[in-house]
């Protein structure tokens, strides 16, 4: 995959009835590079979750284009909604089999399962399921297509702290293993800066981009807490239009 | 002394309507000991439900339902109004001229399986060595859809009411043969009335003078009908034909079909053909009884 | 494109009594009258004031009968649906009620309770009854757990609850049956009009066809979707309006 | 308790014979013949094999009619529900549709395409099919758009959304329609056969009708509503079971 | 209000088809003081939610007993669910308003809308709302009915940390000015720190009490980062069955 260009002039929810028209998204550029890892980091309700279902394909009533290099077809695309979106009608392991393309990726979805401590439920429906195992179903649907763009959503929230590690370690492995491009929504600036190649800041709506910084410490260092740490305090420190948002 | 007021469910399709018209105008009216209002109803199981529920004290109906409520415990009785029943009609350019020529044609039949005349022309054409239950293409509906199937030359002949068939006559249709014609056909040469005033007996007799009245009223009243053109004109606009020829051939047809009532004969002839439609419909017209039941007749004195 | 779909609705009704006369010019029968003749006997029978009449008639009964009817069914297909003792026993009843035929219950009706006004509508109720209440019944069985915990929790009143969490999550499944509620009474008053009264629609339908008088036929069924139009735009569709108007 | 509730089918038909047995008892009349002489007529005419041959022949219609109806009227319900242009255009023919008179598609189909199965059938489509488009119409509106999305992103199938998003969510009312459907089927069908066939129930219910032969009418309508029992036991029952088990 | 007294010995969600029953809780005891803030740290998918909707009264079926003191009648509940559980055909402010008894609250409902950031988004419906605006109304519907008792299912989830540390302090300011008794859920041990009077560790499920450490430090002091983080570095290096959790 080449890289994505991102050029949405205006983004407007129109009216209707009382609600008056909402300007989500204006002048909002970006370029993801082919195998990036980028995190999105705004303030709530300033447009991350329109931006992605742009990016997505979901919703094309905007001003602007999304490019994807040269090529030609949409690239295959894993989505982390915010809310988990599982058919309750279908057990966990049904609910993520259903968007496979080949029935053959019953190794990576057993694999999976195992990692995300849910073999025991794979055959539950999801209603009796808690609202973190539905989350955690939810991100192994999107893992297990093999996507060439992952769009998260705040996956990792309502997950304890050993889990949430657990699981930013497997995706950094499958990341590692198949780079993809991944667009990444978070509040938290630890698991951010945890995460990402390049922290993209946002301004409240309309939502543009009002810093793009490199993560510039190295993969293998960023298990340290105090390292992340650093560069927190660095970022809070600095720019006082960067710094409101943290 | 009061006048009883009597209440009949009319059809609004039917001839009773004219005889009540004929009623309505004439000058006896108020020195009768009795009233009419007429109580407009859609269709004969309409008349049905209205004299079971009281809301009215008489219909037009036939004898074999009285003789069948009769012996399940209702209390009915009937009084003879008409020998006119329905006939079997082709175009005028058919080849078909006799039942025997019925085999293997589209024969149409309003009023379904147990329809009276279906069950005797059946038996009539067996006499005749013709079994038109195997040999004809039977369509069964409703007797106005029959009537328009006939028109569109989609049946080749309708066994229909009488005022279809007298409608279809003034047309130019042919009558192979009508209701009096099949019985006659099969020995019963008396004419017996088809239809009549149908009432509930305990009511009948409370009001004995009234009803008897009524019944005499109503007989003169046909007869002026079909003696009187004052009196026929006036129930013109009832009959929803506007050429001369349909409403003649309906007076005509109508004023055929009178009888008087009574008679130890005719009621001989009801016994026999209640008998005959009982074997011909496998009881399933007149229920289980094996006679005509006692009291079907209401009879004038 | 947004300023054409406003004339969709009278364009749909051109195009239908186009196909009509198109229809109706190259059949050349009687069996097909044109719209315009047909438009010609719905005016007689307007300026003689019978269409009136018996439109009249047709309509208090058929509001009568529906007002009653999705009323009790609404109530007794939300109890049903939320409690499962109740339909596992009334169950059986309803599919018994649901499928017995119109005419039975006409004719006992009428038998038992007299050629009058209140046994037609009580006719007309027990046949629509059972399909209201087997509609809101599914209704009621698909509501949604987590908002009726959050009302509970909140103490909200029944009433409160009744009306703002489960009658917006029923109101697909009222206007359902409301939509075709309204056509199936129709349906059936008109057996019950043929079989009992003397006025309304059904009795006016039954006398043009014993004289096969199509274009009477049409008229008074026109006169009749006209009616339901009007209920359509002015309450019918207002409502889904005021109903869809949270959606995105 | 959970013991009981399995008997409460039984209970409940019991006690509605019970109810009719009484009132047949207390009211003495022919035109409320008891259970028992109604179980003795139906006996009488299953072993003549009268009943089996009409119910047959109106089961076969109600089939053929049912499966076109439904999976005719599923699919333009979805593509109403779904597409609000086509849904401004379609809208008003709908309401024709729904409140044309039974008695003026049947007679008109009758008229126009002979007195046979096929216009028989196709008069019983005409009538049952804006209903069902009407109910799946109101479901297609209420489709939780979530899912919908998630299935575009995961380039999902048009099979398999359909099959597995949109069916599921349309579940509850397509039975409705179903169980109304096989009603208001029924209802029409007699009228159908009253007016235009030489078999089938409604054949035999207009026969008796004009003898007013009350025990022969309800042995007919016991013999239908034991057959949609046996549908509902055999098929409806499980599949509301199979659509229910995911929930809590 | 008095103590609250929470008995469950055993909360099991029957079988239902291939799904195996699952006992969610087993052995759990424990009593809330009058006013306490009182924080569940546990894994996900260890019966958080399911304690909840017990003490909520909204799930009767388990063996045990909840006592509220001498109280004959249940408190007032306010409880924020893991899903903001608003109707989407009430606007903002109609949801909020439906819950309270009293209209006279218009008041209160108008300060929290705006310590909230809503006021603008009042008469929008809650289809139009990011779910972190969604989240907002569902909290502010729990403070405006002046709850005695508040459950917090992780309510500050999808807030940007300025947002979220804003309607933390609007919470502390609410429950010192009318003290309420508070049981908030959370997987973050810093905000757990920040707020509770006392941590309540709890065990994958069947979930039971595995520890119950009062936060020593002085509600004055936890402005400073460094104090939380100094205790939060005591639990992790504490016991190795609290430590796993965390
Ligand atoms: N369908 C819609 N119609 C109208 N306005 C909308 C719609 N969806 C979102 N908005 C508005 O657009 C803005 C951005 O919403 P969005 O969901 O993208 O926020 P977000 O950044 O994802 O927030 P959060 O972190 O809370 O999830 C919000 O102000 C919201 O009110
Ligand atoms: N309705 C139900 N039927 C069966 N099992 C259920 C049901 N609800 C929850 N469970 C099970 O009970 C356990 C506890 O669920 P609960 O929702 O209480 O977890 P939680 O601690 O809130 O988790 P999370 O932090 O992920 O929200 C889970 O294993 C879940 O699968
Ligand atoms: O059941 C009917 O006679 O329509
Ligand atoms: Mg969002
Ligand atoms: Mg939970």
């Amino acid at each position: 995959m080449t890289d994505i260009r991102i050029d949405i002039r205006e983004k407007v929810f129109p009216a209707v009835g009382q609600a008056a028209a909402h300007a989500a998204i204006q002048d909002f550029h970006l370029t993801l590079h082919s195998g990036e890892f980028v995190c999105l980091v705004g303030p709530s309700g300033c447009g991350k979750t329109t931006l992605l279902n742009i990016v997505a394909g979901l919703d094309r009533d905007y001003r602007g284009e999304i490019r994807i290099g040269r090529q030609q077809a949409l690239p295959k695309i894993g989505y982390i909604f915010q809310n988990p979106r599982l058919l309750p009608w279908r057990t966990v392991r049904q609910n993520i089999e259903l968007v496979l393309q080949e029935s053959s990726a019953g190794n990576t979805v057993d694999f999976l399962l195992e990692a995300m401590r849910l073999t025991r439920f794979q055959h539950v429906y999801p209603e009796r399921l808690s609202l973190g195992m539905s989350r955690r179903v939810a991100i192994i649907r999107a893992f297990a297509i093999d996507p060439e763009l992952l769009l998260m959503d705040e996956p990792f929230v309502s997950l304890d702290p050993p889990t949430a590690r657990q699981v930013r370690e497997l995706l950094l492995d499958l990341w590692r293993k198949r780079p993809h491009t991944v667009l990444f929504v978070t509040h938290d600036l630890r698991e951010a800066i945890a995460l990402a190649d390049r922290l993209i800041f946002l301004s409240p709506s309309p939502m543009s981009v009002i810093g793009d910084i490199r993560v510039p410490i190295e993969r293998h260092l960023r298990q340290d807490e105090n390292e992340i740490e650093a560069f927190r305090r660095r970022l809070l420190d600095g720019a006082p239009h960067i710094k409101q948002l943290l | 002394g009061d006048q009883v007021p009597i209440r009949i469910g009319v059809q609004v399709a039917g001839t009773s309507g004219w005889e009540l018209s004929a009623l309505e105008h004439d000058p006896q009216k108020a020195v009768r000991s009795f009233t009419v209002a007429a109580q407009p109803l859609a269709n004969a199981e309409a008349g049905k439900i209205a004299l079971q529920s009281g809301a009215v004290d008489m219909i037009v109906s036939d004898w074999i339902w009285v003789s069948r409520m009769r012996a399940s415990g209702a209390d009915l009785t009937f009084y003879p109004y008409s020998t006119t029943s329905g006939a079997l009609t082709v175009p005028g350019d058919s080849p078909i001229k006799s039942i025997a020529d019925l085999k293997g044609k589209r024969l149409g039949i309003a009023g379904g399986e147990l329809d009276k005349n279906w069950l005797l022309l059946k038996a009539l054409a067996k006499k005749e060595g013709v079994d038109l239950e195997a040999s004809v293409e039977k369509v069964f509906g409703a007797p106005p859809l029959i009537d328009q199937q006939l028109k569109l030359g989609r049946i080749d002949a309708a066994l229909n009411y009488w005022h279809f068939a007298a409608r279809l006559e003034a047309r130019g249709y042919r009558q192979i043969i009508d209701g009096k014609g099949i019985l006659q056909g099969l020995g019963i040469t008396e004419p017996v009335a088809n239809i009549g005033y149908v009432f509930k007996q305990g009511w009948a007799n409370a009001h004995k003078q009234a009803v008897n009245d009524f019944l005499h009223a109503v007989e003169n009243a046909k007869k002026q009908l079909c003696s009187e053109d004052q009196t026929w004109r006036n129930v013109i606009p009832m009959l929803k034909a506007n050429d001369h020829a349909t409403q003649d051939k309906l007076r005509q047809r109508y004023c055929s079909g009178i009888v008087q009532a009574g008679g130890k004969a005719g009621q001989q002839a009801a016994e026999r053909i209640y008998r005959l439609l009982r074997e011909l419909s496998g009881n399933r017209l007149t229920g289980e009884a094996a006679a005509l039941q006692p009291g079907t007749f209401w009879t004038l004195d | 494109m947004n300023r054409l779909q406003k004339f969709f609705p009278v364009l749909s009704l051109a195009a239908f009594f186009a196909i009509w006369q198109g229809l109706a010019f190259s059949l050349n029968s009687t069996l097909l009258p044109s719209p315009l003749m047909v438009l010609g006997v719905f005016w007689l029978e307007l300026i003689s004031g019978q269409l009136t009449y018996h439109l009249g008639a047709t309509l208090v009964r058929l509001i009568v009968s529906f007002t009653i009817a999705m009323l009790l069914g609404s109530a007794i297909g939300l109890a049903l649906g939320r409690l499962k003792k109740l339909d596992a026993f009334f169950d059986n009843w309803l599919v018994i009620f649901l499928n017995i035929p119109a005419l039975v219950t006409i004719i006992l009706c009428y038998v038992w309770f007299g050629l009058n006004e209140a046994s037609a509508i009580l006719a007309v109720v027990i046949n629509k009854l059972p399909n209201v209440v087997v509609t809101v019944r599914e209704g009621a069985r698909a509501l949604d757990q987590d908002l009726l915990d959050m009302a509970r929790c909140y103490r909200m009143s029944r009433l409160n609850t009744l009306q703002h969490v489960i009658w917006p999550q029923l109101h697909p499944f009222l206007m359902s049956a409301t939509r075709s509620g309204l056509a199936l009474i129709w349906k059936i008053i008109l057996i019950v009009e043929l079989l009992g009264r003397n006025n309304g629609v059904g009795f006016q339908l039954h006398l043009y066809f014993q004289l096969f008088d199509v274009a009477s036929i049409l008229a008074y069924s026109i006169a009749f979707v006209i009616v339901i139009q009007g209920i359509e735009y002015t309450i019918l569709k207002p409502l889904d309006k005021k109903s869809q108007r949270w959606r995105r």
